[in-house]
């Protein structure tokens, strides 16, 4: 069967969208053929079908980028804002957080903001302290926003048609490291559900939820675990927020485990709410105390070897489940 | 100048000063709690500029935004509904007059964040630019915002791509308690337009017919697909940076001068030279009046919001306990 | 005894900090006497004494004041950046969050940046959906920061005197309805060290975690639950991040119940954290699950009656207690 | 022009042209796996700038700020130990080549962010200001940075406050991918001087004279305390945004104009018309090159950080397991 990349994927998606409705229309740095189809080269191939008026190369003005988006959104556009690295919306929050997300409940409901913000980080490439955080835990805060990330090259193609087609603000977050990770091609016009998450491996004895990139360390691990005597299920969330509240539940009920694994720093990080829920759904149910795993409490370093120290790794997950196992005996 | 359209001008112009002599009363009286952004002062230069745009042209504007949303168009009953956080106000209560709403008549954002109505605006204007409907967008902050960031990168992507967009700054010569010499060391706003290569016009506000065809000149400009101008209509904020709010940081020269600049009695003056009686006039203060106090009458006798709203408009979906961690 | 109001408190501490080192400056808008010394008032006074090289009224470009502030603190300086309201720190969270966050730990240790950076917030007065927003949770996920957050006015001169004493970053939360809040005057130099929550009842029943003006509402309820022989415990945690795990798990251990509480959006909130790492030291020791209370999943709507059905409330605080004890039985 | 000068900025042109081609051959041998922006065309500008400033003057630069920091002073043997993450590098290896830091030759940030060292350098210039200790800030950044708005936020407070900076604009005509026409509309960044009403200098950053003029120009304005100063310097960005990326989309004539105006040439050709022989000039080459080479040894054998390092600069007390939820 023949395969595609996450690039790839996420090209097709757009171009899918693209051809479907003018009104969707891809903003950001590079992004057009005169640039070479964005750093990443995920618009390739798009100005040459639909030219420099949808696919529009931007200044550094990432604010602009933002707040043209959300214009053009509320006259029913569905706009793509490419935002080269995650951590460059720090300097474009107020127009995601402050209207993106709010415009809908502060018109009360006259207008909506059909936006998918598309940007890319990851730690492991040594990009070092201001190119490689993953903020989703804030995004995860504000009412109006929902947040997305594919840990393959099927979902990604999927969850961004998805995306697209939402009627709210989107947060795709895309790690850098998994451009080229490779699915079978799961076909023309493939839609995976925003909210719906994945059991990506199923097993008895303990559930370690996670997204995006550490969804491969999770299985890799989980693989490992078997041949220990111990079932471990692998839940890939893929919305981050809202996040599917019943999956997590019920595996977690059904093993009375569960680790929580993510690479953005640990504290306060989304793993906090997840736990959180856990705790307040399943309280007295549990086998053993719910365990979260993350980056390191510190900037990410540029030295590889305090950047492989800082993110989080297979062995300390390994090493969680098997005392989620032996707890208390 | 054209007499239906001097007349066209006096009558946004009067209504929104009506308007907002009557906001400021009902708050006095304390029938009315709430945070208002006088426009006094700024009557006239947003009358003159809506006189020159159509109606279904967008507009953007900030929480000191009521005179540009009425001079758009904006049903007087429903905004004061809004202000006063009923059901029945445009966006349900929820808004407020610091976010006011009204597509249908063109009012697609009001901002309480300074300088971050820019860049929504060239997101309205290229949309029109690639569906080729004709609109124009107009973009209306004060001089203060042309000191953030969301400005700057605004104009250069607006002249970037020729947006038909106009960048309209009132500028009131205030930035909150901060007078403009305090806040930049540029002489005018309109000199900053050189920065991006773009078109700029530079007017005296409270002059009704300078400010009309300044107004009328942007929007050719916009809409002939000549791209972005930026038009800045000197004008005064003739009371603090909200109503109620001290403003003794002002000296009394400035307000000697803000006075001798008052737009309200040039206008008056300059309509009876075009042979309005004083009785035309009086009477059409009257029925403005009329149509205020209904408008507060709808407004407060409407009902309240239900607690049930704050479940909707979050998502397209309702919020559903448990799913949010609502 | 005589007593302060919070917004003497913070003017007092400010003031005796400038008396004492001339590289404490202040910048913000409206913050000079030309302005007349701040829209809250905090610096009134400040100009006259130590002139307008160091109390700088600034154009409205807060970008340009984190990073002054920024760059004044790595030569020595103890800047205060004031962001008259919260959700303004959406426009300058490169600056927070990129640099003033991360420069000791990418320079190795060369440079610092002891800033502190006053901002005001808060639900039920009617400022809408952005001008009340409380995003605590956002900089307690960033390693380098510090979160600080008074509930009376004599902590807040105390906590002040020590952020600006602070050889890192400090986020110096104020809430708009606290200004006027009365305290028996604690006298000059009064200090409250960091990372020390205070005890603010004691109770054997039920813990109540909370900062910030909640904490009148948590005392407010344990004095209505003691009529009901319900004993609560109030914590004011007083530093947000880090905050004082010592303290909240002695007064859990105790009581073996804890509700936390907050004004920010309880999804993905500061309690978030709390509860997951209460369930994680306690495990087993809980007599009822942790709760939760924050605000609702929306904006924050302007018209009144909807803004006090979003902050949490007094009842529903009293309830989760009754529940809390009732837990089981 | 004065040939101790002269002699000045040809060894730090060439400390730095010399340490950008072996840094590129280390990429290339596979010795060194990192990003590096190289600064092929960019060495005479910073050079003539540095030569003109002081030892203790404050510099803030970017990510591609290598041939900054060397013509700053930051010694090659900790500059390049920080690129290849060593323990004895400037930052300990934590900040790597976009952040490389070293307060003694007056290095106080280099960010990664595109123009946020820009409000960072009026935090430096303010606090020299305050403390009257004469000394200036150099921020350096891009042609592509001018359009961000910490820029013009930057510039408008500088020029409000008439603070000792010069913001050194680097044009190189290009921001990543994208040509300067393709970004702005302004004819050149020197123009948006105005819009704050400050100093501008507009200079062919190829011409070591010319240049060398305006940075004396640019520090005396500075220094004396007339205020900022935009320095706009033309340059070419001869190579990919950062080495071994793809630049298939700069057009072949601009690629023969950058030949054309390359600064090493032009530079060892004023070198000999001041009599200085070509062997005086190889000699120094060759020891320059030797005091890389000695700098790459040291790199090499450095150490690399110990795991421990993620607990200590975070917060000045080290990070404990449990208080942090680390
Ligand atoms: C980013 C941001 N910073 C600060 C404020 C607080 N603020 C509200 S209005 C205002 C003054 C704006 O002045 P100007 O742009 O001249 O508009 P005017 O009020 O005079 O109409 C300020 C500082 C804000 N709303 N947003
Ligand atoms: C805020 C922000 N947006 C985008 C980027 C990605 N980026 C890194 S360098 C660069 C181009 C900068 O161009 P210019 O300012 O001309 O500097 P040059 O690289 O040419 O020296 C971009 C877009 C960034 N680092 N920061
Ligand atoms: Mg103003
Ligand atoms: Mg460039």
């Amino acid at each position: 069967m023949s395969k595609i990349t996450m690039g790839q994927g996420l090209n097709r998606a757009i171009d899918e969208a693209m051809a479907e409705d003018e009104g969707v229309i891809l903003l950001g740095e590079d992004v057009a053929a005169k640039q070479g189809g964005g750093v990443f080269k995920i618009s390739a191939g798009l100005t040459e079908k639909y030219g420099e008026h949808r696919i529009r190369a931007t200044p550094i003005s990432e604010q602009a980028i933002m707040g043209a988006c959300v214009g053009a959104a509320l006259t029913g556009f569905r706009p793509i804002a490419e935002i080269m690295l995650m951590n460059f919306v720090t300097v474009c929050m107020d127009q995601i957080v402050n209207h993106a997300a709010k415009l809908r409940f502060m018109s009360g409901g006259q207008t909506n903001v059909p936006l998918v913000i598309r940007t890319t980080t990851g730690v492991g490439v040594g990009f070092g302290g201001q190119h490689s955080d993953m903020l989703e835990a804030w995004f995860a805060h504000v009412p109006g926003l929902k947040i997305v990330t594919p840990s393959n090259a099927a979902d990604a193609q999927g969850l961004m048609r998805a995306a697209i087609a939402c009627n709210d603000p989107v947060i795709f977050i895309e790690n850098i490291l998994c451009y080229g990770l490779q699915s079978d091609d799961p076909g023309a016009n493939h839609v995976v559900p925003l909210g719906k998450a994945a059991v990506t491996q199923e097993g008895r004895d303990v559930s370690i939820i996670t997204y995006g990139r550490t969804v491969l360390d999770a299985l890799e691990v989980a693989g490992q675990l078997k041949d220990e005597g111990i079932s471990a299920e692998v839940i890939d969330l893929r919305t981050i927020a809202p996040f599917d509240e019943e999956a997590v539940l019920a595996s977690v009920k059904k093993t009375g485990r569960a680790i929580v694994l993510h690479e953005a720093v640990k504290a306060f990080g989304t793993g906090a709410e997840i736990s959180a829920r856990i705790n307040e759904k399943l309280f007295g149910q549990l086998k053993a105390p719910v365990v979260r795993i993350g980056g390191a409490f510190s900037a990410v370093p540029m030295a590889n070897v305090l950047e492989q120290a800082w993110i989080p790794n297979k062995d300390e997950i390994k090493e969680a489940a098997r005392a989620a196992v032996k707890w208390g005996n | 100048m054209d007499r239906d359209k001097l007349l066209d001008i006096y009558t946004r112009t009067m209504r929104i000063a009506r308007f907002d002599e009557q906001m400021r009363s009902v708050i006095m009286s304390g029938k009315l709690a709430t945070l208002y952004y006088t426009v006094r002062g700024q009557e006239l230069v947003t009358a003159a500029m809506m006189a020159a745009a159509n109606k279904d042209d967008y507009l953007v504007t900030t929480y000191r935004g009521q005179h540009d949303q009425i001079a758009k168009g904006v049903p007087l009953d429903l905004l004061i509904a809004e202000i006063a956080g009923r059901e029945t106000g445009t966006c349900k209560g929820k808004g407020g007059s610091m976010h006011i709403t009204h597509p249908a008549t063109g009012v697609m954002v009001t901002t309480g964040v300074v300088g971050s109505g820019l860049p929504i605006a060239n997101g309205l204007a290229l949309a029109s630019q690639n569906r080729k409907d004709g609109k124009i967008t107009i973009c209306c902050f004060g001089d203060g915002a042309t000191n953030i960031g969301a400005f700057h990168e605004s104009m250069n992507m607006a002249q970037l791509y020729g947006l038909p967009v106009i960048f309209f700054c009132q500028n009131n010569r205030y930035g909150e308690h901060t007078a403009f010499a305090d806040h930049t060391k540029v002489e005018n706003i309109a000199l900053r337009a050189a920065a991006y290569n773009m078109k700029a016009i530079h007017v005296d506000g409270n002059d009704t017919e300078a400010m009309y065809a300044a107004a009328v000149e942007a929007v050719e400009h916009a809409r002939s697909g000549k791209g972005p101008v930026l038009l800045e209509a000197m004008c005064y904020r003739m009371m603090g940076h909200f109503f109620g709010a001290d403003f003794s940081y002002m000296p009394p020269d400035h307000l000697a001068e803000m006075a001798a600049e008052d737009p309200l009695p040039k206008l008056r003056k300059l309509m009876l030279d075009h042979q309005f009686s004083e009785e035309e006039l009086d009477g059409m203060v009257a029925t403005l009046d009329k149509e205020i106090e209904d408008a507060m009458t709808f407004a407060f006798e409407s009902p309240f919001p239900s607690a049930a709203e704050l479940t909707v408009d979050v998502f397209e979906e309702k919020i559903v306990e448990g799913r949010y961690g609502a």
